[in-house]
């Protein structure tokens, strides 16, 4: 591979995780996961920049991307903490959730239908019994036995 | 890095060691005045060694030495003082030190915006605008209405840098390397090339969509609404001054000066946002009744005026015209003007409140300005100079901008091209026209509404004084505009005249990369179709 | 018939971009989450072969078996990152991150950028997501929030993702033709600026960045040439430090002050607080634990 | 420095003074001796003017007056610079700079050697004295000044006094600026300020909501004028070049000790001697820029002079206080338009369509107002309709392009100022005399309680009607006069405007007698009949104080004698005439056939009387008083009473038409301009109501429409 098919390659990559975090940024109502698409995006960002590095035999690209793992890392920071007091006050890690502040006389946007779970869908994670209490083993085996 | 740069950087070094000693003793001494205090002495300190740098012309390095980037310090220097008087009130027990220390290191990531000349430089100081505003947002508040605001500017900020940072990627690959002086030549000289003339335009309207979130430019705007109506007067005055300003010199450094010969993407993008901007900014500015809500979509019909500005500089080789009729002149001379006004309007605001329950509505201006009538001359003054009428300030900036625009209308040049700006200054001018509408309800509420009874007013000395300032400087700019015209005209042609002259050959080798280097034996150079290496 | 067959061929050549456009919309948004999800696995085949026919349209595609290294990394990375974004279970979501910068991370390697790809294992993949997978068990363990099971607009985010991936397919064969590796640079038949490419071979530090003592070179032009910026960004880490500490304090003492002062505001979820401050139709939204149906 | 050089400064000056003064010191310290700085301000500042005037006049008289074939005279000007307001480099490089150029001078001198300062572009604070200036100075001054002393007795006991004070200094002092500006910025700075010192004096009761709401009225249709007004300045920068009416020499450029050698002119003013001299076609742009511009600035007069189709607010303005609509909405604000429209005559002569269009303007407006006023029972709305008329009068006069017109023009402004000004104040005489009520239904035969507000409303009424040998007569007949040689001279050269004008000649003269019968009408109502004063007077219905009366006897005498002394003398057109826009050659007088004038001068007498005739049978007629009038207007009276039969058939011929169209203009006036005009003002809210859901507040909605505008962006970037 030459050298600018391989940054054409690394540009289209680049491109394709750029527009995949952009989509699910703009549609996934998680704000955990928007926050992992936009770090996606930061990722295409990322490979970008190293390929045209590379290209140019220049360190500029690879300093470029230290920089933004060290800014991702200061916003994942305050992400993190941001995020922790929302769900505190409204129970949701739904973004939606939060349009209180808008247009006069505009009515909120509400959910009209919630979307059924499938039943295959349901995972179930481990529980932690009480402590001083002897848990059930043979219940817990037969729950997860399927999975372990 | 050198000693001499880092002399010229001593007012930044200052503001961050002194925000960082406020983080630090802050979580000791909980003295309510006494880190807003030395904020502001830190910041008068810097003041002064901006002064003393004067007008500096230096070597580009990863700081462009200019007149612009020293304007833009100064001016971030006074408007700093003016949001530390403002936030003075408003921070909330016990987390004073923060909230200073956050605002010193928002100022200085303007200072430092203004003046970086490399992309890496440049993106670590819009984030240090950025970061502090997200602590700022979520401390200027409480309960609900902060959250949701810090939410909200928060994600979607990251979104914006995302984008921003994805066109620096493209400015990266047009010039191969990180400094602007070599992008800038190498997008010069390589103009014609498959390149430049394929990714040029892709690079120049990612990095406009990304600024234009700072600048609250539609329809990257949507945050400012809800995100000033949630937060406090003083958060509300820094979103709408600091971001907004470093957005502006930002892209008249990238795609102005750095990206020469791109120019014809870059003034269409902003032509189209600067006339859409304007005009939603004020119609839905005529609907509001909370003031910040109002003062927010203020803030966007501004920022369109300004961009019609950027676009008249755009759009315009640096050669043909005089620095007055430059847009950039028009742009900066408006921006300074813009916020001295916005600042003292929120300082107004900040001042008239109650203890514990800010103003919020329209009505709860009514009869105020004549129970407080210094405050109230000054509240019409800021409006009037947001609408533009003279002799105030906001005057002569509307004036300078639309001289800027329709003298690209009257140059020599592409026809089309001059009608569009014709046009454009047309629809400046009816703005203003339509704009007055909803200044003058603020005037008319507050001079001629029935009075409330209840007592108002406990602001305190800080924002009054605030306000004072803003409206001796709104009117004395407008009375005698000459002085920031020279200076603001000087930064313009510095910055145009350093943007024109020729790169050196290479970056200037600095020390210790030049010391690894010899340690390397140097390779033959080939350029090897394997993958990985090492 | 064999006229039929030029013209579809024909057709094939001009519109195959459209039609793999089409193809990663369509494949985008069965997988994205809606209220009644079906056909992700057709979606899943959808998007793939879509992006391999965008794929087939970049010229050094031809090489791919020589790739074969290269392209299973960007084939990992994609699919991964696809899931990431795809998959209804935010745990789920998080560990196809992970995964996805896990070939990042070798794609970084593969450009001879080890620091960056250990740095992203370490800092990303072992210490923020990490972080995030604790956030998201204690938020909500199960995994079975409504609103991980519906996205907003995909209908519009899909093809959206679609244009942004078709105009930059379309940038870059603009500006990076396949080009001829004996076209001597700054001739006009070559892409790049003369001047970044005397530039880049003019400097005594040629293949600097595929050298074996790389994380020397790289942490003196760190500590040299970007020290200012170096600077800054531990400026950065401590605001972010001081400013995540100050919020959960900040919440905590405001919510102490605010309860003594006004016990009813502060909280959406008290009934008292919704009367109060809300609209009726907010409280109803707002009323959160409990409905978000009408 | 010369004497007038002091006195163009000391004029605005003092009421700024003043301003300050009051605005310090008003609410704490002065108290009800609020008015003295104003007064004192006002006063001295209209001696200064007198002397000014007379100053200039002996200064012009040096001119030459009448023109030869080689020199034509250009006027008398004196222009003081205060200080640079604004100052561009190299501004004049690029640009077009046969614009520049006018006249006999080579092109080498016009424009400085880079150097030398010539190519800088600066905007100065500059005030300039000249005849024009000089008799607007003498009028503003001398009506302020007799505003504030009748607001002394006017304006007695309000909480607002000090208020009151600062915001008339404030408006004396913008309008002398206005009037003393020496370049189009500053004209346009101070035409703004007039604009807020009248919003703040229409909403000065700002507890009535209709006064604040006439306020805003006020100011954001004069925004509307003042957006034409900003383009025409910008056309006239990007035209021309510069925005000064003078010129500037190098000596003002220069340091003085560079200055040596004769003056020679660096940068031609807009209205400056150079290009005023040069061959027209070389110095005015024509065609459809000089078309543009004259219009543009056209727009800007008509928001601020009150002209069709914005003149919605001045009736609302009259909310204000009285003797603020008399100062400010009859006097002297309105006529800022007319002054503007008359300083920039070389500009509309330029383009000769746009003086077509002022005259179909103002004598539509003139017409329109005058029937409208008609039907009015508010007495302050019969006069403000009646100052939109007048107004409509000038403009009438400058849109004939003549000499003639254009002093006529200007003439009537200056007679007018007087007795609109006697017309106000003695209605504001009336209103404190009623306890606040100024509905002419709730009052009238009020002579005898008001007898000296009777006589000197009596002159004014005359006056206004066009009675010989009163002001209006004078100055309106010269207006007619000259529409009707416009009308014969475009006519004998085969103009296809000659219709237009002898159109707007016969709607004049109508309009004339309209003016009388509306004038008297109002005049009788309140006056003569039964005496009725309404409940809110109380028992003390009396005569006002001296300090009101006084003002009403000196504008009653202005009113009397002003038009008579100026017309015979022909001192006022022979002043004017020297101011530089109107020196010049083009407008030299073609001597037109004054034999007609006598004609007209007749005519519209005969018609004011029968107008004046009208309303006295009208309002008259039945009334108690009717003897006492009918030794006053005998025959109309015995017309009335012993021609019976006729009655019906005058009713139905003259009476009812008459008053079916005034009611029909009032209603096309309210229900259909006003309503264009609010509905402008509701167009950008609609546009606003329709985008407010876009607002909803959902953040991925925000990121999704910040992803499409930057596709958009990109999309349009690739393809373009």
């Amino acid at each position: 591979m030459n050298e600018i098919s391989l940054l054409q390659n690394y540009l289209f990559v680049g491109a394709v995780l750029f527009a995949l975090g952009m989509a699910g940024f703009i549609c996934r109502r998680n704000m955990i996961v928007m926050f992992l698409c936009a770090e996606m995006m930061l990722q295409g960002v990322s490979l970008s920049l190293v390929a045209w590095g590379r290209f140019y035999n220049d360190w500029g690209g690879q300093i470029m991307t230290i920089f933004i793992l060290t800014v991702a890392a200061c916003e994942a920071a305050l992400a993190l903490a941001l995020v922790m007091m929302l769900f505190r006050s409204s129970g949701k890690l739904d973004i939606l959730v939060w349009q209180y502040d808008r247009e006069e006389n505009q009515a909120p946007i509400v959910d009209r239908e919630l979307p059924e779970e499938p039943v295959s869908d349901r995972t179930h994670w481990p529980e932690l019994v009480p402590a001083g209490i002897e848990p059930d083993q043979t219940k817990l085996e037969v729950r997860y036995r399927r999975r372990i | 890095m050198s000693v001499e740069s880092l002399d010229y950087l001593l007012p930044e070094v200052l503001l961050i060691l002194i925000a960082t000693a406020i983080y630090v003793a802050g979580a000791f001494v909980a003295a309510r005045a006494l880190w807003g205090w030395i904020a502001a002495a830190a910041l008068v300190v810097a003041g002064a060694l901006v002064w003393r740098g004067g007008e500096l012309v230096g070597t580009p390095g990863p700081l462009a030495v200019d007149a612009l980037t020293q304007y833009v310090r100064g001016l971030a220097i006074v408007v700093g003082l003016l949001l530390l008087l403002l936030s003075a009130r408003s921070a909330a027990a016990g987390q004073v030190s923060e909230q200073v220390g956050s605002l010193l290191l928002a100022i200085t990531g303007l200072m430092l915006a203004a003046g970086a000349n490399d992309l890496v430089l440049l993106f670590v100081s819009l984030e240090l605008i950025s970061i502090p505003t997200y602590v700022l947002l979520y401390l200027g508040g409480r309960g609900q209405k902060s959250q949701e605001a810090a939410a909200k500017y928060f994600f979607l900020s990251v979104l914006s840098s995302a984008v921003l940072l994805y066109g620096f990627s493209f400015l990266y690959g047009l010039g191969g390397s990180t400094s602007l002086t070599v992008i800038r030549q190498a997008i010069a000289t390589g103009g014609s090339t498959a390149l430049v003339s394929g990714l040029g335009p892709v690079a120049a309207v990612l990095i406009f969509a990304g600024l234009a979130y700072k600048i609250a430019a539609v329809p990257f705007h949507f945050y400012a609404p809800d995100v000033y109506q949630g937060t406090s007067h003083a958060n509300a005055a820094l979103l709408s001054v600091l971001p907004k300003a470093a957005g502006l010199i930002v892209l008249v450094r990238l795609l102005g000066l750095s990206m020469p010969g791109q120019h014809v993407t870059a003034w269409r993008v902003a032509m189209v946002l600067a006339a859409l901007t304007m005009t939603l900014g004020n119609v839905l500015a005529l609907w509001q009744t909370n003031v910040r809500r109002l003062l927010a979509y203020s803030s966007i019909a501004h920022s369109g005026y300004m961009l019609m500005g950027v676009a008249a500089g755009l759009a315009v080789l640096p050669a043909a015209q005089n620095a007055e009729s430059d847009g950039y002149f028009g742009m900066l001379f408006y921006l300074t003007v813009y916020m001295l006004a916005t600042a003292g309007t929120f300082a107004v605001f900040e001042y008239l409140g109650r203890r514990d329950e800010p103003l919020e509505r329209v009505d709860e201006l009514a009869g105020v300005a004549r129970s407080q009538p210094v405050v109230g001359i000054a509240l019409a003054a800021f409006m009037f100079s947001l609408a533009g009428i003279p002799p105030l300030a906001g005057f002569a900036g509307k004036l300078w901008l639309f001289y800027g625009a329709l003298s690209v209308a009257g140059a020599p040049g592409d026809r089309s091209v001059k009608t569009w700006f014709a046009l454009l200054a047309v629809l400046g001018v009816l703005n203003a026209a339509v704009a007055a509408a909803y200044y003058l309800r603020l005037i008319g509420v507050s001079w001629f509404g029935a009075s409330t009874e209840r007592p108002r007013a406990d602001g305190g000395r800080a924002p009054w004084a605030a306000a004072l300032v803003c409206a001796v400087l709104v009117i004395a700019i407008g009375v005698y505009p000459f002085p920031l015209m020279r200076r603001a005209s000087l930064a313009v042609q510095g910055a145009r005249a350093a943007a024109s002259e020729p790169a050196p050959a290479a970056p200037t080798a600095p020390a210790l990369s030049a010391a690894s280097s010899s340690s390397t034996a140097i390779e033959p150079k080939s350029k090897s179709p394997s993958g990985p290496a090492g | 018939m064999t006229n039929l067959l030029e013209r579809l061929t024909a057709w094939w050549h001009a519109y195959n971009v459209y039609v793999a456009l089409v193809l990663v919309a369509v494949g985008l948004y069965l997988l994205l989450p809606r209220r009644r999800s079906w056909g992700r696995a057709a979606g899943a085949v959808t998007s793939v072969i879509g992006m391999g026919l965008l794929a087939a349209r970049s010229p050094a595609f031809a090489g791919f078996f020589q790739q074969g290294v290269f392209w299973s990394l960007a084939a990992v990375t994609i699919s991964a990152a696809a899931a990431t974004v795809t998959f209804r279970n935010p745990v789920y979501c998080a560990i196809w991150f992970a995964l996805a910068l896990l070939g990042t991370a070798a794609l970084f390697f593969y450009q001879g950028a080890q620091f960056l790809g250990v740095a992203t294992v370490v800092v990303y993949a072992g210490a923020i997501l990490v972080t995030f997978l604790f956030v998201l068990m204690l938020a909500n363990p199960k995994g079975q929030a409504y609103y991980d099971r519906i996205s907003w607009e995909a209908w519009l985010a899909a093809p959206a993702a679609a244009v942004l991936l078709g105009v930059m397919t379309v940038a870059l064969a603009r500006g990076l033709p396949a080009i001829d590796p004996a076209v001597p640079a700054g001739s006009p038949d070559f892409p790049v600026p003369a001047v970044s490419v005397a530039r880049a071979m003019s400097q005594p530090r040629v293949e600097e960045i595929l050298a074996t003592d790389h994380m020397a070179h790289l942490g003196g032009q760190l500590f040299s040439r970007y020290l200012l910026a170096i600077e800054i960004a531990g400026t950065l880490l401590l605001v972010a430090l001081v400013g995540a500490v100050a919020i959960v304090v900040h919440e905590q003492r405001s919510r102490a002050t605010v309860d003594a002062a006004h016990p009813t505001a502060g909280h959406a979820l008290t009934p008292a607080a919704l009367a109060a401050g809300r609209t009726q139709h907010d409280s109803q939204f707002a009323g959160a634990g409990a409905n978000i149906h009408e | 420095m010369s004497r007038i050089d002091l006195l163009i400064v000391l004029i605005p000056a003092l009421p700024l003074a003043a301003t300050l003064v009051t605005a310090a010191l008003g609410r704490r310290v002065l108290g009800t001796a609020s008015h003295l700085p104003a007064l004192l301000a006002t006063a001295t500042a209209f001696v200064l003017s007198l002397v000014l005037l007379f100053d200039v006049r002996r200064e012009a008289s040096a001119v030459p007056t009448q023109p030869t074939a080689t020199t034509p005279s250009a006027g008398y000007e004196r222009v003081v610079s205060l200080w640079t307001w604004a100052n561009i480099a190299d501004a004049y490089h690029g640009l077009d700079v046969k614009l520049l150029r006018a006249g006999n001078q080579p092109a080498g001198e016009l424009i400085g050697a880079p150097g030398t300062g010539g190519f800088n572009f600066s905007i100065d604070v500059a005030l300039r004295a000249d005849p024009l200036t000089a008799i607007m100075l003498a009028t503003v001054t001398l009506v302020s000044m007799l505003v504030v002393i009748y607001s002394i007795g006017y304006m007695h006991g309000d909480p607002g006094y000090w208020r009151f004070y600062t915001y008339v200094s404030l408006f004396v002092f913008s309008m002398t600026m206005l009037v003393s500006a020496s370049n189009f910025l500053l004209l346009y700075v101070f035409w703004e300020a007039v604009g807020v010192c009248s919003y703040l004096l229409i909403g000065f009761w700002y507890q009535k909501r209709e006064a604040a709401a006439a306020g805003m009225k006020a100011f954001l249709v004069n925004r509307v004028g003042d957006f034409g007004f900003a383009l025409g300045v910008f056309l006239i920068w990007v035209t021309y070049g510069t925005l000064n009416f003078h010129d500037v020499n190098y000596h003002d450029m220069l340091d003085a000790s560079d200055a040596t050698g004769p003056a020679k002119v660096a940068v031609t003013g807009v209205l400056g001697t150079t290009r005023l001299l040069a061959p027209a076609s070389e110095a005015y742009v024509g065609g459809a820029i000089g078309l543009a511009i004259a219009l543009l600035l056209f727009v800007g007069a008509c928001g601020k002079s009150a002209q069709f189709p914005l003149h919605v607010w001045l009736p609302d303005a009259m909310e204000g206080p009285t003797p603020v609509s008399a100062l400010i909405h009859a006097a002297t604000m309105v006529t800022a338009g007319v002054y503007m429209v008359a300083r920039c005559t070389p500009l509309f002569l330029a383009a000769p369509e746009a003086s077509h269009v002022v005259a179909a303007i103002g004598g539509f407006t003139a017409l329109l107002a005058a029937l409208i006023a008609v039907t009015q029972t508010d007495l302050k709305r019969v006069l403000a309709y009646s100052t939109i008329s007048q107004l409509g009068y000038m403009f009438l006069g400058l849109g004939t392009a003549s000499l003639a017109g254009i002093t006529a023009g200007m003439f009537h402004l200056f007679t007018h100022a007087f007795f609109k000004a006697l017309l106000f104040l003695g209605a504001g005489s009336v209103m404190h005399a009623m306890g606040g009520v100024i509905d002419m239904r709730s009052f009238g035969g009020l002579r005898r309680k008001l007898p000296v507000t009777h006589w000197t409303m009596f002159i004014g009424s005359l006056a206004l009607a066009g009675v010989v040998p009163l002001a209006g007569f004078w100055s309106k007949d010269e207006v007619l006069a000259a529409v009707l040689d416009k009308a014969v001279a475009a006519g004998e050269a085969g103009e296809s405007v000659a219709s237009l004008y002898r159109t707007l000649y016969w709607g004049a003269l109508f309009t004339a007698g309209l003016t009388a019968f509306y004038t008297f009408r109002a005049f009788f109502w309140t006056f003569y009949g039964e005496e009725r004063i309404p409940p809110e007077a109380g028992h003390h219905a009396h005569e006002s104080p001296a300090n009101m009366i006084g003002p009403l006897a000196v504008l009653a005498i202005l009113s009397a004698f002003v038009g008579w002394w100026f017309a015979m003398t022909h001192g006022f057109a022979r002043l004017l005439n020297l101011t530089p826009s109107l020196a010049y050659a083009p407008l030299q007088p073609e001597h037109a056939a004054h034999g007609g004038h006598l004609t007209v001068a007749a005519v519209s007498t005969l018609v004011a009387c029968g107008g004046i005739l009208l309303a006295a049978y009208l309002y008259c007629g039945d009334r108690s008083e009717v003897r006492a009038l009918a030794r006053w207007f005998a025959p109309a009276y015995r017309l009335s009473y012993s021609k019976f039969f006729i009655d019906p058939i005058y009713n139905a011929v003259v009476v009812l038409p008459l008053r079916g169209l005034a009611a029909v203009s009032y209603w096309i006036d309210r229900y259909v301009i006003d309503a264009l005009v609010n509905l402008c003002g509701y167009l950008p809210l609609a546009i606003g109501a329709l985008l407010r859901p876009l607002q909803n507040g959902v953040v991925p909605f925000y990121a999704m429409v910040m992803v499409l505008g930057m596709l958009v962006l990109l999309v349009g970037s690739l393809l373009g």
